[in-house]
């Protein structure tokens, strides 16, 4: 696939054209705060993002609230033509995340028909994170501020002028008419790359942090983490790869929705008869955390949390996974396998 | 850095641990961003020069209390709105006040992490306290911030940073006096036009995720199960629709009526910077103005909603005025 | 063009109504717009039947209850006016007028003044130019 | 667009109630469309279970408890205990309903075949299992397993589902009924005690045999290790669990035991999958 160069003055028009048969979908100032949302024109875009907008991406796919089906005596299906959209302006930690759910979503005898609509409309092109955030750790679980893995494009932004790494044919549409880089420019691209990634953490042993958490599961570990959390859903609905649903029935719309629901509530997984699997806080944030660190590895042989940092940052008492994780690596548990 | 308040309130935990007074203390720590501090939960003497408490200890302590094994000794340390929560959640019969032990700190605000530029668009490296004056670093330089300005608006509004009914009160000063500051705030919103405050509540409301953040973050929501979770008749929208946001703000503020001790720890914990606030001080005002009540000042008053005896004569006129409405 | 009437739904307590003629209308010829909800009592009341009253479409509510020392429960109605009223309050600061939201208590020898009660109250709410501004539970909307 | 969350639309046949206080009600569900019949047959295996879908009442997931052979209709009994289930048991022969399935995994029929069954059910969690018996009773089946040994512990006789069925049990020469009820009661006369006691007493032999254990989980608790005890090898205990659950198809999240989805993995799992995932059931 082809990288190509385009200077800032030209990048900036590029949305423009783009808005001519795509919806288009960038960070913008909304309040104080930045949000994903429909651009009407290109000087909407908030172009230096040092640190994610704190709501997820994940939302244009997996919206926080969706009608499945509407109510007319029986269940219909809503079914909406998809436009074609440009997600652009994400970083690859969220891009890792957007594709890490379809594994979740997306599987071959029941395939989340919602989902996956949205998401073979959109051509993701998200942008190099060059100055991440304290509360960034991608590179710890296995991403890059420059990972190319996961969209359809990848923008990098050196000496004010701009990198863009075509990644699939999907992506390669919207740069088309762009020159190809020269060897010089590919050479600085490389350079700020190592840069940014060496002022980065390490990345976590996948296999030993996977084993340690497993032997701690029934240690007072959690006990330890858990004991200043709250129980709110900040962590998991701000989280961009977290996915859990629930679905509800609004009687008076007529309408079936889904809408998102965080195992750190204590009716999330709360019986009808009154038995409770995950009773206190402590299992709860223990899921969350073995979710992220040692399911997903089983499932899927990556680590389900991508390092955007908004738990980190959002987190109303301060637990951060990056901690639980270095402290869980750092600890002997019982029955620890070798 | 510990400064001398650090240290005081660290010797009194260390005494109290050592003496075997109690078996846990409740405080804040360094927390893992620069901005951020972290409750913690000290049970050994060896471990109190963990604790610290300034303008970035963004909780109300108290609501780990809700909790708590009942029969634990446990000190924790409090400003003037977690003593006044501790009394009202005492009140209310959800603690035993002779279990707890409360370190008494005067308060010196908690720093509004909005104000002081913690936004997606520059990360902020350090934040320094330095007497009246808030010294931020971010990413692309320096600024310094008068610590009123930087204060959180529920700070700006306290009438009693003073803790109340403390076991000790560290021997420091605090930023302000009690009764120094007053909510005419409110006025200036009661006097906006219908449409206008509709508005207001309307924007606020509209940002809501329904993560409760609020809800957990706050000493006084502990019910069991929560009106909105509620399902048999689910009361509110589940989803994110208006009506479902609006419900969920205007319940959780009224059920705060005459108990919201006006903390702010709602409105610090909410992730999408949800002003709500007002909503239970608008409550607190008219409780004030009717009953002459304020949350968690007296031991021994109970909120007006549980107290009925002395509406009986004053009752009867009131169809009359309805009638001329 | 004829206006749409008025919903206005009636909270009422099931002994307020001293008059068996009195609850009789009220049972079987309430006027279509008129939703009644009955209770135990005024103080069974809680702020959330009427905000679900609300979002539910109300253009207006009327709660009805026993007046002070004639309360079955002794002092439920006490409990509702306190509430309540500052509930009223409150939702009028907020974008539902108080006008729109009225009590009544009956004494018990009151007759027939039920009916001629809503009759006026329809007419004020026809007459209100204040509408009501919270959120019906029918919008939706999706991705916050 | 084949959406998974879509029900299918059904009528309720038939509404038996099962036991004396009207706690366990099983209903009989025939299909609205043709079509809906002959994917749901084509697909079920004893062991799965569906989700039944009131609208305005939500979902609730409940296992099957017929088998195919008995007609185009399906079979739930169900619990009155929460919201839906509540509503279910409001519910007459004649009304609509919705339902979703067959969803997981369902009893591996085919890995059992010449080796002997030893069917342990408590309460109201007995639905699947009648059903897999039910399946495996038909004359075109029987003869490709062995022994077949039932044990069915209820808390007092009033309680026993599917009682004219199980009566015939009793007489059928080709399977031993083993029933229990906690507490002694006039003219039992089957075995008094708790279940893991009575199969203790009975002692069924392990060899060749697989055990199927489907009951509330101070049951299950109690009766795994007796199993053990008699030597059954943790691969041939099999047991069916029950989570709460909103999807069924694997994507909601909730379900999870370990990476495993109880939903979609299961619900039927043996003891060593069991021992291998984190103790949080």
């Amino acid at each position: 696939m082809p990288t190509k160069w385009i200077s800032r003055k030209d990048l900036k028009k590029l949305p423009d054209q783009w808005l001519k048969q795509y919806d288009v979908y960038a960070p913008i100032q909304n309040g104080h705060e930045l949000a994903f949302q429909l651009v009407k024109e290109s000087a909407q875009i908030v172009w230096d993002v040092p640190s994610n907008p704190r709501y997820p991406a994940k939302s244009l796919f997996l919206p926080q609230s969706e009608v499945l089906m509407s109510y007319d005596g029986i269940l219909h299906s809503v079914e909406k033509v998809e436009r074609p959209k440009v997600l652009f302006g994400l970083h690859p930690c969220d891009a890792r995340a957007i594709r890490l759910l379809d594994h979740a979503l997306v599987d071959e005898q029941n395939p989340d028909e919602y989902w996956k609509s949205k998401r073979q409309s959109t051509i993701i092109v998200s942008t190099a994170c060059i100055s991440p955030d304290e509360s960034c750790f991608c590179t710890a679980v296995g991403g890059s501020p420059f990972n190319t893995a996961d969209s359809d494009a990848l923008i990098v932004e050196v000496e004010d002028e701009f990198c863009v790494y075509v990644l699939t044919e999907k992506g390669g549409v919207l740069f088309s008419k762009l020159p190809d880089a020269e060897d010089a420019q590919r050479e600085k691209v490389e350079k700020l790359t190592k840069k940014v990634e060496a002022g980065m953490p390490k990345a976590f042993p996948k296999k030993k942090l996977h084993d340690n958490l497993l032997a701690s599961f029934e240690t007072d570990f959690w006990k330890e983490v858990s004991q200043s959390c709250l129980g709110c859903g900040v962590c998991t609905f701000l989280c961009p790869s977290c996915f859990c649903f629930d679905i509800a029935d609004e009687t008076v719309r007529k309408e079936r929705v889904r809408n998102w629901d965080s195992c750190m509530f204590r009716t999330y997984s709360l019986e009808a008869s009154g038995h409770n699997p995950r009773p206190t806080k402590m299992e709860r944030t223990r899921q969350r955390v073995m979710h992220k660190f040692v399911y997903w590895v089983d499932l899927v042989g990556e680590i389900g949390c991508t390092g955007c940092g908004r738990c980190v940052k959002y987190c109303p008492v301060n637990i951060d996974i990056r901690a639980i994780a270095q402290d869980a690596l750092h600890r002997e548990f019982e029955g620890m396998k070798k | 850095m510990p400064n001398t308040r650090d240290q005081k309130i660290q010797a009194e935990a260390k005494r109290l641990l050592q003496d075997g007074v109690v078996d846990v203390v409740i405080g804040f720590q360094k927390g893992t961003l620069p901005y951020k501090m972290q409750p913690c939960f000290i049970s050994r003497a060896d471990e109190v020069a963990k604790l610290t408490l300034n303008g970035l200890c963004s909780n109300n302590l108290a609501v780990y209390l809700n909790h708590w094994p009942k029969g634990e000794k446990t000190a924790i340390i409090v400003r003037g709105c977690e003593s006044r929560a501790i009394q009202t959640l005492v009140l209310e019969n959800r603690h035993a006040r002779e279990n707890l032990y409360l370190i008494g700190v005067p308060c010196i605000g908690i720093l509004d992490l909005q104000k002081i530029g913690q936004q997606e668009l520059q990360p902020v490296l350090a934040v320094q306290e330095e007497g009246d004056q808030v010294r931020v670093t971010f990413g692309n330089g320096e600024k310094l911030f008068k610590r009123n300005e930087a204060l959180h608006d529920a700070c700006l509004h306290c009438n009693h940073p003073q803790p109340l009914n403390a076991d000790v009160v560290i021997d420091e000063a605090g930023l302000f006096e009690d009764g120094s500051f007053d909510k005419s705030y409110l006025h200036a919103f009661r006097n906006l036009s219908a449409k206008k405050r509709n508005e207001v509540f309307r924007a606020e409301a509209e940002r809501c995720i329904r993560c409760y953040a609020c809800r957990e973050a706050c000493p006084m929501c502990y019910c069991e199960e929560c009106f909105v979770n509620h399902s048999r008749p689910q009361w509110i929208d589940s989803t994110i629709a208006p009506s479902g946001q609006q419900g969920w703000h205007i319940i959780r503020a009224f059920h705060q009526t005459g108990r919201c001790v006006s903390c702010g720890a709602c409105e610090r914990a909410c992730p999408m910077n949800i002003k709500m606030t007002y909503l239970t001080d608008l409550l607190n005002q008219d409780m004030a103005a009717e009953y002459g009540f304020e949350a968690g000042l007296d031991a021994a008053a109970a909120p007006p909603f549980l107290t009925l005896g002395e509406d009986k004569g004053k009752f009867t006129g009131e169809q009359e005025e309805d009638h001329a409405n | 063009m004829t206006q749409k009437k008025p919903l206005i739904v009636l909270f009422q307590c099931q002994y307020c109504l001293a008059s068996s003629l009195d609850q009789y209308w009220v049972e079987q010829e309430l006027p279509e717009n008129v939703k009644r909800v009955k209770v135990p009592c005024s103080g069974r009341i809680d702020p959330l039947y009427i905000l679900n009253a609300i979002q539910g479409g109300a253009d207006g509510i009327m709660v009805c209850g026993c007046m002070p020392e004639k309360c079955h429960y002794k002092e439920g109605n006490l409990h509702a006016r306190r509430t309540l009223n500052e509930f009223r309050n409150f939702l009028n600061t907020l974008g539902y007028p108080q006008e729109r939201f009225v009590f009544h208590w009956m004494n018990i020898d009151e007759r027939g003044v039920i009916q001629p009660l809503l009759a006026s109250f329809e007419e004020r709410l026809k007459r209100s130019k204040d509408r009501p501004r919270l959120a019906n539970r029918m919008l939706n909307q999706e991705n916050g | 667009m084949k959406n998974c969350y879509e029900p299918f639309p059904m009528h309720i046949e038939r509404v038996v109630v099962e036991t004396t206080d009207a706690t366990l009600k099983s209903f009989e569900l025939t299909f609205d469309r043709k079509e809906d019949c002959a994917e749901f047959f084509e697909k079920y295996n004893p062991g799965q279970f569906c989700q039944l879908s009131i609208f305005g009442k939500g979902e609730a997931p409940i296992g099957i408890a017929s088998a195919a052979w008995e007609g185009n209709f399906v079979r739930f009994t169900v619990q009155k205990m929460g919201k839906f289930t509540s509503a279910i048991h409001a519910m007459r022969a004649g009304d609509p309903i919705g339902m979703r399935g067959p969803l997981g995994n369902g009893f591996p029929l085919g890995d059992w075949k010449g080796l002997h069954l030893l069917v342990i059910g408590g309460g109201c969690a007995f639905s699947t299992l009648y059903a897999m018996t039910k399946h495996i009773l038909h004359p075109s089946h029987r003869a490709e397993y062995g022994e077949i040994t039932a044990l069915y512990g209820t808390r007092n006789s009033g309680l026993c589902l599917y009682k004219p069925v199980i009566e015939e049990w009793h007489n059928r020469d080709d399977m031993v009924v083993h029933q229990a009820i906690d507490v002694p009661e006039e003219n039992w006369k089957y075995h008094v005690g708790f279940v893991p006691a009575v199969l203790e007493e009975i002692a069924p032999s392990p060899r060749n045999t697989v055990a199927v254990l489907c009951g509330p989980p101070a049951m299950t608790k109690f009766t795994l290790p007796v199993l053990t005890k008699l030597a059954f090898p943790p691969e041939r205990i099999y047991t069916s669990l029950e989570k709460r659950m909103k999807c069924g198809v694997g994507h909601c999240g909730r379900c999870n035991i370990g990476h495993k989805y109880v939903c979609k993995d299961g619900p039927v799992f043996t003891l060593k999958e069991l021992q291998e995932l984190p103790n949080e059931i």
